[in-house]
């Protein structure tokens, strides 16, 4: 009953009640992991449908991620330490010389609203900085966007620094931006392409599932 | 040439295939670029235009490596005054160097290494023969982003009506100065990234288009700042804004529209033209299509365009024409219906009645949501269910604003966070 | 869907990007059909767009082996249902399969594998709900190509006149069973291979205007054939003899211009549309551009020009804009002139004087350069010194053609080399 | 005197009259290496400028490449027994797949007028017909061309049946065709490109000249 009232105000953007229903829900001695899965991410899921279905905009859309943010933040110390994982780990950021984050930003936030952890690197980001973070945080994914025809080449660059330290094949590597094409992300060596926000976060949810079963990172 | 003289001209920018703009790939950029021109000179030639504006919108490395730039563009300018001595084809050019200001984080908007840059290639430019200079300034910029995602109108009109009106005023004074001292013309600014990427994510279904259709209203008083300070026109194309401009000051002005559907897609792909003297491309890459090159492919599509305008024009009817523009679009998306003619002027009337640009930002927004609302009951303007609530919702928003300015700075100087913007950039 | 109703309609084509067409890469081929439908479809839909008409031109690999075109045009075809049913917009497919009888050399006309191919897809494509069927012909363009580049109107006619108006007859009087034996309609041919090829010939500057225009005319006789034999339309896209076909029988015809500029350049890039019922783009590829697909850039440059001329329609101004389309034209070029609505009458009324197609072809191609002449005396029409010459020369060519069809078929055959065709495939 | 007068006469297309003033040049002793460099070779220069200069059309420099031809078809004797090499050989073809002969065959007529000997394949040629024509005839120059999209890339199979031959580096290869781009051209590893016929002809000419003097063919 109350997961399912945690939802309706994650849908709603309501961040104050879901914070009471969160609060409420662990002293009820619900699991964490049904809250978070059942309560937030399951939101998240129906939120994420309804923009694709252009029932909601991306503000609903953010006001939902918000909300759903402020219970994850009270959910968070007690998953650590209860030794749950992220869905998966994202690093995110627009690829060297190129200033644009309004593209990169969506699609981070709607990779937050899958239940993956994001880390976003930014604007203007140095090659090696993407490798750096990833193997810092051990991560499963690296998106790289771009948004201007003279940057999109600069991605071609990132690859190479994986492989130069050796790491390329721990990750999954996708691309995007307005003027990325499926046959440019083939021809860098790009794992994953999706054409717009949503694609990405759908495309990145799916590799993280049927990763898991993979227990494939020896790293992490 | 005249512009702005009851004629439409085209007006044709191409910029380069998805390469990376460096040192090492200049001399390759200079070939394409002087290929792009030739083809579209050849082309204009051959469909007997007797005028054509060029546009040369600088790419970001190029304006922070002025001499790059400034050898591109003495290249393209070069190229067409030959080509006017050996075939008699007039043309002139557009400068858009980039506002690279923002490339600070948070901004430095009034000096530094980036202004510097900015300022070289204004003046280099005019003094090479750019016959207009436009930029696509970014004050206010650095907060609006985020405002967009969210249709944030308050924040949307303190980054418009604050920030950038602040901005124009410094900026445009400095270009005025660097440009006519050059002995070239200041042309104008676009809000491009403010409306025109709300505009983009309207299309793709991110954000309302009632809140694109307000941010396009509420461009307009940033804008005046500049032609307040120098700017005489023709406006730059992808400034919409330009028809409250043209009503407000008679500037002449460019636009674009569907012939611009190759760098963006478009609400107002015929509105746009209605009352345009410049009608462009926007920008199209040198890339291959069946006929040949996508410059020389908007070059023909552009003229075609102003020959069917401009025989309406000879004919006496370029008010038939321009309905037809208008009534095509109008009825279908809010960001068409608030250019049209009635709308404008009342609009811009109510943009008059004060000299404070805060003021006249706020009013047109409460204006522009009061007319679509009005639209939509008398059945002028069908929009979405999902459309509609955002008409209230951004009613409510303005009606948290205070009406007095400084009243309003402070309670945004509180709300916002000072690493993504610096206030004393801007004076306040 | 009502075409030839007074209302223009988009006609959109789109095809694969640089890409060999095999049966490995078919896959990747019948995913990016996929993706291109369905931007074009969603792009239409958007600008609220009611009907839109999208061809299908198989690329010969995919006629030759008809089961890869058929699955092709299923995805399509299937996707056009689908989003109809769950979005409304009507849309309405024309299929367009290769002429691949001249991939024998001779060609083989009337049997063979080829033949057995295009009958299969032509088939096979009306039953999975191809609604529209047409052809680009090539009967005789095995010997107007080499005709073309010397600019010999002698050989053309044989080629269209004789040869062509042959092989049309048998062409589509078996279409036509075919197609309405499948429940589907019989649309129209185009002499794309003869007439656009002389166009854009000319446009690169290597063989007069005067020729391609004479061009243009003389491949009216030959198209009057598939109507007669059939063909209701619309007329397919790049038949401008379609303007002559309409005024000689009120069949609805498509046509393309300015916004088929990425397929080729045209010197008639507007009086196209004049009397045309359905506006297309020709052919773009799927490569991406600044804003999105190239297919999806045509589709709402389409809209709006559409919308544009339905607007005028609507206040009952068709006439008006009709004839701005005309004038924006027709001083500049003798292709543009030919399709003047007053020399379309003229000329069309000469043909119908004769029942043989070849003494139409003839004294078209006489009409038109005695219109052209007068036109230049008129000063109506501006041409180059070296285009004025090519007049009097292509009046040198007719008059030395003899007026009887069976002693030009004689001549002919001596003259001509039977390893390039086989007169037997055309019954004489 | 007479040189100049056949050289008019090729310009003028009157290829009876060039037949005449060959073979009174050649009673008159004229040597034949003048008669064609300065009569016919030259003439056909000035009728391909003339072209480039948009002062007359295709046709017309059709008709003067036939008086040409037929001057040339009395040297061709004389300058084969005198061991007078042609300026260059030429093979060219359209790529398999394409039936399109119209810009091939204006190429073809180009180069001829610089005095090239120049083999045409004709249409649909398969990829190792190139190879096995050039090696025939020790060619110095083999053209391919293209004009749809979708046997555009066909042309990048020839390229590697010379390199299987081991004889890639004998033949400069040049590719042309409505879509062919320079940065095609490159990326299939081509020699030279040209953007239409008349260019196509010039940078072959160039190409041969300045190759004359390097006496590369060690086969030929
Ligand atoms: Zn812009
Ligand atoms: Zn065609
Ligand atoms: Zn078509």
């Amino acid at each position: 009953m109350s997961i399912e009232a945690i939802s309706a105000a994650v849908e709603e953007g309501q961040a104050k009640i879901v914070k009471n229903l969160v609060n409420a829900a662990i002293e009820d001695g619900i699991p964490v992991t049904d809250i978070l899965n059942g309560g937030l991410i399951n939101a998240m899921g129906v939120v994420g449908e309804k923009f694709r279905q252009n029932e909601i905009f991306v503000p609903e859309m953010l006001i939902a991620a918000r909300a759903m943010s402020a219970g994850l933040g009270i959910l968070e110390p007690l998953l650590t330490s209860s030794g749950v994982l992220p869905t998966g780990t994202v690093v995110i950021g627009t690829v060297k010389g190129d200033l644009h984050n309004i593209g990169k930003n969506l699609v981070a936030m709607m990779l937050k609203g899958t239940g993956a952890t994001v880390y976003d690197l930014g604007i203007d980001v140095p090659d090696q900085r993407f490798v750096e973070k990833a193997e810092a945080i051990a991560a499963d994914i690296v998106c790289i966007s771009a948004l201007l025809t003279t940057t999109m080449p600069a991605m071609g660059d990132v690859i190479p620094e994986f492989e130069k330290a050796g790491v390329r094949e721990k990750y999954h590597i996708m691309v995007g931006g307005a003027p990325v094409t499926r046959a440019f992300a083939r021809a860098i060596g790009a794992d994953g392409y999706a054409p717009n926000a949503s694609e990405a976060a759908t495309t990145a949810k799916e590799y993280l599932l049927s990763s898991k079963s993979k227990n494939r990172k020896s790293g992490a | 040439m005249v512009i702005g003289g009851g004629q439409i001209l085209p007006e044709v920018n191409f910029t380069l295939p998805a390469m990376i703009a460096s040192e090492e790939t200049l001399p390759e950029a200079q070939k394409i670029y002087r290929e792009m021109i030739n083809g579209v000179l050849r082309r204009a030639k051959e469909l007997h235009a007797k005028e054509i504006i060029i546009e040369l919108e600088t790419l970001p490395q190029y304006t922070e490596n002025p001499e790059w730039g400034i050898s591109i563009h003495k290249i393209v300018r070069d190229t067409m005054f030959e080509f006017e001595a050996n075939h008699g084809l007039k043309s002139v050019m557009r400068l858009t160097p980039n506002d690279l200001r923002e490339m600070n984080r948070p901004p430095v908007m009034r000096s530094g290494k980036y202004w510097d840059a900015m300022a070289r290639i204004f003046e280099q430019g005019a003094r090479d023969g750019a016959d207009f200079l436009s930029i696509e300034s970014t004050g206010g910029k650095e907060i609006n982003d985020e405002a967009i995602v969210n249709a944030d109108l308050r924040t949307a009109i303190f980054a418009l009506g604050c920030l950038g009106a602040r901005d124009m005023a410094w900026l445009w004074r400095n270009l005025t100065e660097i440009i006519t001292g050059a002995g070239a013309f200041p042309a104008g600014d676009s809000s491009c990234g403010f409306a025109n990427t709300a505009m983009v994510l309207a299309e793709q279904g991110f954000i309302p288009k009632v809140y694109a259709a307000v941010m396009r209203v509420i461009s307009v008083p940033r804008a005046l700042v500049a032609i307040e300070n120098g700017a005489v026109g023709p406006g730059k194309d992808c400034a919409y804004e330009n028809v409250f401009l043209k009503a407000i000051t008679g500037t002449p002005i460019s636009l674009e529209g569907k012939t611009a559907a190759c760098a963006h897609f478009s609400p107002v792909g015929n509105i746009a033209a209605a009352v345009a003297d410049c009608w462009s491309n926007e920008s199209v890459q040198q890339v291959k299509l069946l006929s040949g090159f996508a410059p020389v492919v908007s070059t023909e599509q552009l003229i075609y365009d102003c020959r069917l305008m401009n025989i309406a024009a000879e004919k006496g009817q370029a008010l038939t024409m321009r309905d037809w523009l208008v009534e095509s679009d109008c009825y279908l998306d809010p960001q068409a219906y608030v250019l049209r003619p009635d709308v404008v002027f009342e609009i811009s009337n109510e943009i008059v009645k004060s000299q404070s640009p805060f003021v006249r930002t706020l009013s047109a927004a409460r204006l522009t949501l009061d007319i679509l609302a009005r639209a939509v009951e008398k059945g002028e303007l069908t929009l979405g269910r999902r459309e509609k609530t955002w008409v209230d919702t951004l009613r409510g928003q303005i009606e948290e604003i205070p009406q007095d300015e400084e009243v309003f700075i402070a309670e945004m100087k509180k709300e916002l966070n000072t690493r993504k913007y610096s206030p004393a950039e801007y004076g306040i």
